[in-house]
């Protein structure tokens, strides 16, 4: 633990917002690769600072990371036997009605400074 | 609370504590001892399960004589008939099976299997058992809402369950998802410290594989449950909004898909089948090994093959989905997960049955409910196939088949395996025998019966017969006499086992009172709990044990004893 | 006073902290199951990209640094409880909670704003992922730091350092699922 | 078996009772001699005085085989229920034949509507035929289904075709079967739906081609001179929700 110890939380910190600022900047490029990198894959490497400098998920016994990794295994593995049914609208013999994509009339008030930002 | 003993009291003030008795009310009420909520959740348990059975004592009389005034109920109208049956089946496994095989036992026995004073977070335990004792009250009250208790099956598909428009229970619906989730936090939170205190209290000496089996599987239950709880959470919290603000995650109207709850409740739904069987089996596990004097045949097999049946339960859940509408490409990968996971079951059912070989077998009243679990539970596998291959699910699902099958394996789970470990431990519980001739009565009144409730039931589901229906003169291919006949049997098999149960209450109240002084270590059995007195102290023990060996060296030769307790260096 | 229990450690992990990852792993899957269905929605629904642009990305920065600053400020708690000076631990972990009431304080103002303009629950299925999800999220950030606030008057006192640890771990969980949560809800659009 | 209760009426239903008795025959194998060793060893190995159990660890090899052999003929065992699955959800499920005459199906609290393509045989076109709790057949025609549901899950469920499927609201689901008995039979909602569930019956009757021909006239002369209700239910249904 002491090691560790002499990590700079503040750098991290530094890097953490750093990529905070990219993950905000990038999407405003408006290519839909570099939004999906930006936006997603910057939000992984911030989990893994955050995991290993903040919680300290590598100075725990071994089996913890597995655990996480293990939960984490098993949403992914209810969202890929889950998809086939709730993401397609469309599959073998099925397909789903024009409601599926229904969105309500717009009632919601344009003006709003929500949008000018 | 409780406290321990001042260090310069002497040491005979041990017996009656050297201060003050403590009053009623932290006594009995808001005790964080271990062993006093473990007791707490066997009572509100068997309590939930007298109500349970009410409730299919009512239906089942509804089924038997169409129409009739059920006594101590009333008439069985269709809303009543529909509340009934969903929430015969939510309190049998939410707030029987649950609570007491995994609570009452898990409780009682990690701390006292693994050599320990306590749980060790006694608070939160204590919190655990209140979240729990409120669900089940939030649950009851849902009865007496307007509108009346939530009918929609215990898996509450929306939209039937969604909108009052189609449940016709504004409020019930709410307050019974409200009770669930209540429930699942409850056991989270119980479910963290039962794994905490296995995996970082046990007695010095007691490594991975001296773990008694029952505290593995609790274990091993309290994680799954953990593990696949979640996105139900996240699925009631939706459904909840749903039902009261309004919002559409499951109508299919405005954009959503009913489909992802039946994902989200079986993904929880079918781990939890294992998170109630595995306690049973643990229980099986010690009262065989010590009524047949032998070592379980494999300690390891048994640990891998549950583990493997752990992971392998959290890829099967789409079978109880078959035909609601996935697409029919993902029922093979489901199959194939589910005729797989048939593969450790059944070894470790293998391993039970050949630990019995070579065994010195007495056939003592807990004996009796071990064997029978195995028996019983037997059946519910091999039917379970029938209904995991896809082909046949097409025509079995949702029939009376279906029905049988699964009531032979919580049958055996929760009313076997609780009696099993109610009548092995209860010596331990309250320091007396009970009355080993009565006890068998009850086991053969409840066993016979049994069987005739759910066999006949397997032929109606073959006579394709839907469940969840209070009348069925609607239907002229199932209004045929016989049918009637077969259902006035499973009804009469049934009143006879309910009965019979008066015998078990009469039975523990007697030998609570009356029943002969139990020793330490009644059975001869090995493990840490029969170490200490009987009803172990606050405490648990004077001075903590230390483990030697594993839990099950019965009839070691060489030996003046058929026994080797674990905590004996030699 | 504590069992023996509970000062035990087989695991070769103190009780508390094995507890605390239990307790991460649970909720991991509860946000999983939440976030699995929202991306599947999501991805099926082009016109959700559409209400998406109608969040405010300016604020949802804005609180992510002040979630990620937080964590620090535990982070540097847990470093002063280690060396033992509960005094700056609690310091530290006041500052920290500084960050979760100006966090719920700017998703109220936030909230408010957008349900004056139409942006309801009920508005469309997109607003109701984003309500319920932040809202479970927020309410992590509210109990998170009102355990904090007994944890941290305990640390002033020198008494259960042990605690700034655990309920950091915790807190920076809550991060990371505020991490996860802001490009999921802000920035696809 | 299963035909000495139900009789079986589609052309697939002996792939169901084939798969049953398969199924049957290899669980009910398994069971019996489990079973059979476990009553055995209870009355064999039952206390007797100044015999001790033996010690038995489980590792010795030669007695270890007597779990890990039926292990694997478990194993061996799950191939083949696996195949026979496999193939008869392929054929029943997922296979679609080409359709002769294609119906609709469509469940509501607590009715089911029925669709007939009428004398043209073409669904959705001037002359379709709706009936409620009445599905009129033509025997041994190749028949699809598209199945829906207005409010809530309900299953068509056809006892005698051996055929069963959920009906989601939001969703068309298509599926095939093809009756080979003439008569009448019963058709059940077997998802729970609500208070009526149990009023939830239906009637399929299987008649000649003679006779199909025969009804198809007397009610395209019924859909001409009456405002057809069903009609009306079903559009207005499918808007729920919309306002």
């Amino acid at each position: 633990m002491s090691e560790e110890n002499h990590t700079n939380y503040v750098k991290i910190w530094a890097l953490l917002v750093v990529l905070l600022a990219i993950s905000v900047l990038g999407p405003m490029l408006e290519i839909e690769i570099v939004t999906l990198l930006t936006a997603f894959g910057i939000a992984f490497v911030k989990a893994y600072l955050v995991a290993k400098h903040f919680m300290h998920v590598n100075l725990t016994p071994r089996f913890v990371p597995y655990l996480m990794a293990t939960c984490l295994v098993f949403m992914l593995l209810f969202v890929t036997a889950t998809a086939p049914d709730i993401y397609k609208s469309e599959g073998t013999n099925w397909k789903k009605t024009a409601e599926w994509q229904y969105m309500p009339p717009q009632t919601a008030d344009h003006g709003g400074e929500a949008e000018h930002h | 609370m409780a406290e321990s003993i001042p260090s310069d009291a002497p040491a005979v003030a041990d017996d009656h504590h050297g201060h003050e008795e403590p009053s009623f009310w932290s006594k009995y009420v808001f005790s964080t001892d271990h062993k006093m909520i473990a007791m707490q959740y066997m009572f509100t348990g068997m309590a939930m399960a007298v109500i349970g059975g009410f409730m299919a004592y009512a239906f089942r009389l509804q089924l038997a004589f169409p129409g009739i005034e059920v006594p101590g109920f009333g008439i069985v109208t269709p809303a009543n008939y529909n509340a009934l049956v969903t929430n015969h089946g939510a309190i049998m496994i939410f707030w029987v099976a649950m609570p007491v095989l995994i609570a009452a036992f898990g409780n009682y026995l990690i701390p006292l299997m693994c050599g320990c004073d306590d749980m060790v977070f006694p608070k939160l335990n204590r919190l655990s058992y209140q979240i729990f004792l409120l669900s089940a009250l939030v649950l009851l009250s849902s009865f007496f809402v307007e509108g009346g208790g939530f009918g929609g099956g215990w898996t509450a598909y929306p939209p039937l369950s969604a909108k009052a428009e189609y449940s016709l229970t504004p409020l019930g619906s709410s307050i019974w998802l409200g009770a669930v989730a209540l429930e699942f936090v409850a056991f989270l939170i119980g479910g963290i410290n039962f794994i905490t205190t296995a995996m970082n209290s046990r007695a010095p000496g007691m490594k991975l594989y001296d773990i008694p089996i029952v505290i593995w599987m609790i274990v091993i239950a309290s994680i799954l449950f953990l593990v696949s709880v979640g996105p139900l959470i996240a699925g009631a919290i939706m459904l909840i909004f749903d039902q009261q603000l309004g919002t559409a995650f499951f109508d299919p109207a405005r954009g959503g898909d009913p489909v992802l709850w039946q994902h989200l409740f079986w993904f929880f739904g079918h781990p939890e089948v294992y998170v109630v069987l595995l306690p049973a089996l643990g229980i099986t596990a010690e009262i065989i090994t010590v009524f047949a004097r032998k070592k379980l045949f494999g300690y390891k097999t048994v640990l891998h093959t549950t583990i493997a049946t752990g992971v392998l339960s959290f890829t099967v859940w789409a079978h109880h989905q078959f035909i609601s509408g996935v697409d029919p490409r993902m029922a093979h990968v489901f199959t194939l997960t589910t005729l797989l996971i048939s593969v450790p079951i059944a070894e470790m059912m293998f391993v039970y049955i050949a630990t019995l070989y070579g065994g010195s077998i007495r056939l003592t009243t807990p004996m009796l409910w071990g064997l029978s679990f195995i028996a019983e539970f037997l059946i519910g596998g091999v039917t379970g196939i029938f209904l995991g291959a896809s082909g046949s699910d097409i025509y079995f699902h949702d029939t009376y088949f279906v029905l049988a099958h699964f009531h032979y394996t919580f049958f055996p789970i929760a009313i076997i395996g609780t009696f099993a470990g109610l009548t092995f431990w209860f010596p331990k519980m309250f320091g007396r025998m009970m009355n080993d001739r009565l006890g068998k009565i009850h086991f053969w009144g409840t066993i016979i019966p049994f069987n005739f409730i759910f066999i006949p039931l397997f032929v109606l589901g073959m006579g394709g017969q839907h469940r969840r229906i209070f009348d069925y003169s609607n239907f002229p291919e199932l209004s045929q006499p016989w049918m009637q006949d077969i259902r006035i049997l499973a009804t009469s098999a049934l009143l006879i086992m309910l009965g019979f149960q008066i015998v078990f209450f009469y039975n523990f109240i007697v030998s609570l009172r009356r029943g002969e002084k139990a020793s330490k270590n009644p059975w001869k059995s090995n493990t840490l709990e029969w170490t200490t007195d009987s009803p172990p102290p606050h405490g648990n023990w004077k001075e903590l044990p230390t483990v030697y060996r594993g839990p099950y060296e019965y009839s070691v030769p060489g030996r003046d004893e058929d026994y080797w307790p674990q905590d004996q260096p030699n | 006073m504590k069992p023996i229990a509970t000062t035990r450690s087989t695991s070769g992990m103190p009780t508390g902290l094995l507890a605390v990852w239990w307790v991460v792993g649970s909720e991991i899957v509860i946000f999983g199951g939440l976030l699995g269905s929202y991306l599947m929605y999501r991805l099926s629904h082009d016109a959700w990209a559409g209400q998406a642009a109608n969040t405010n990305t300016a604020i949802g920065t804005f609180n992510t640094l002040v979630l990620l600053t937080s964590s620090l400020f535990a982070v540097l708690a847990h470093r002063a409880a280690e060396s033992g000076d509960g005094k700056k631990a609690a310091r530290l972990l006041y500052y920290t909670i500084g960050g979760a009431v100006t966090f719920v304080c700017v998703k109220a103002f936030e909230w408010s704003t957008e349900i004056a303009h139409g942006y309801t629950i009920t508005a469309n299925t997109f607003w109701s992922f984003y309500y319920t999800a932040a809202g479970i999220h927020g309410l992590h950030v509210i109990a998170g730091a009102i355990i904090m606030a007994i944890v941290a008057r305990d640390a002033a006192k020198n008494l259960e350092l042990q605690r700034v640890e655990l309920i950091g771990i915790y807190w920076h969980f809550v991060d990371i699922v505020w991490i996860f949560l802001f490009p999921l809800l802000y920035i696809a659009k | 078996m299963i035909e000495s209760l139900v009789p079986a009426a589609s052309s697939y239903a002996w792939e169901i009772d084939w798969i049953f008795t398969l199924v049957f025959i290899l669980t009910g194998f398994w069971f019996i001699l489990c079973e059979g060793v476990f009553f055995w060893l209870i009355f064999k190995f039952k206390a007797k005085d100044g015999q001790p159990a033996e010690y038995i660890t489980g590792n010795e090899p030669h007695l270890k085989r007597w779990i890990t052999i039926p292990h694997v003929l478990v194993l061996v065992c799950d191939l083949f229920i696996l195949g026979a699955a496999v193939k008869v959800w392929y054929d029943i499920k997922q296979y679609l034949p080409e359709a002769e005459k294609t119906v609709r199906v469509i469940g509501q609290q607590w009715t089911w509507t029925f669709v007939h393509p009428g004398a043209d045989g073409v669904l959705d076109s001037s002359d379709d035929i709706y009936t409620v709790n009445e599905l009129h057949l033509e025997n041994e025609t190749v028949y699809h289904y598209q199945l829906e549901s207005v409010d809530v899950l309900h299953d068509f469920s056809v006892p005698v075709f051996r055929l069963k499927q959920d009906a989601i609201p939001g969703r068309v689901i298509t599926g095939w079967f093809e009756p080979t008995l003439e008569g009448e039979f019963d058709v059940q909602c077997a998802e729970i739906c609500g208070i009526g569930h149990a009023l939830m019956g239906a009637r399929v009757f299987v008649e000649s081609a003679q006779k199909h021909e025969a009804w198809i006239a007397t009610q395209t002369a019924r859909m001409a001179t009456q405002n057809p209700i069903a009609l009306a239910a079903n559009s207005s249904a499918r808007r729920i929700g919309k306002e």
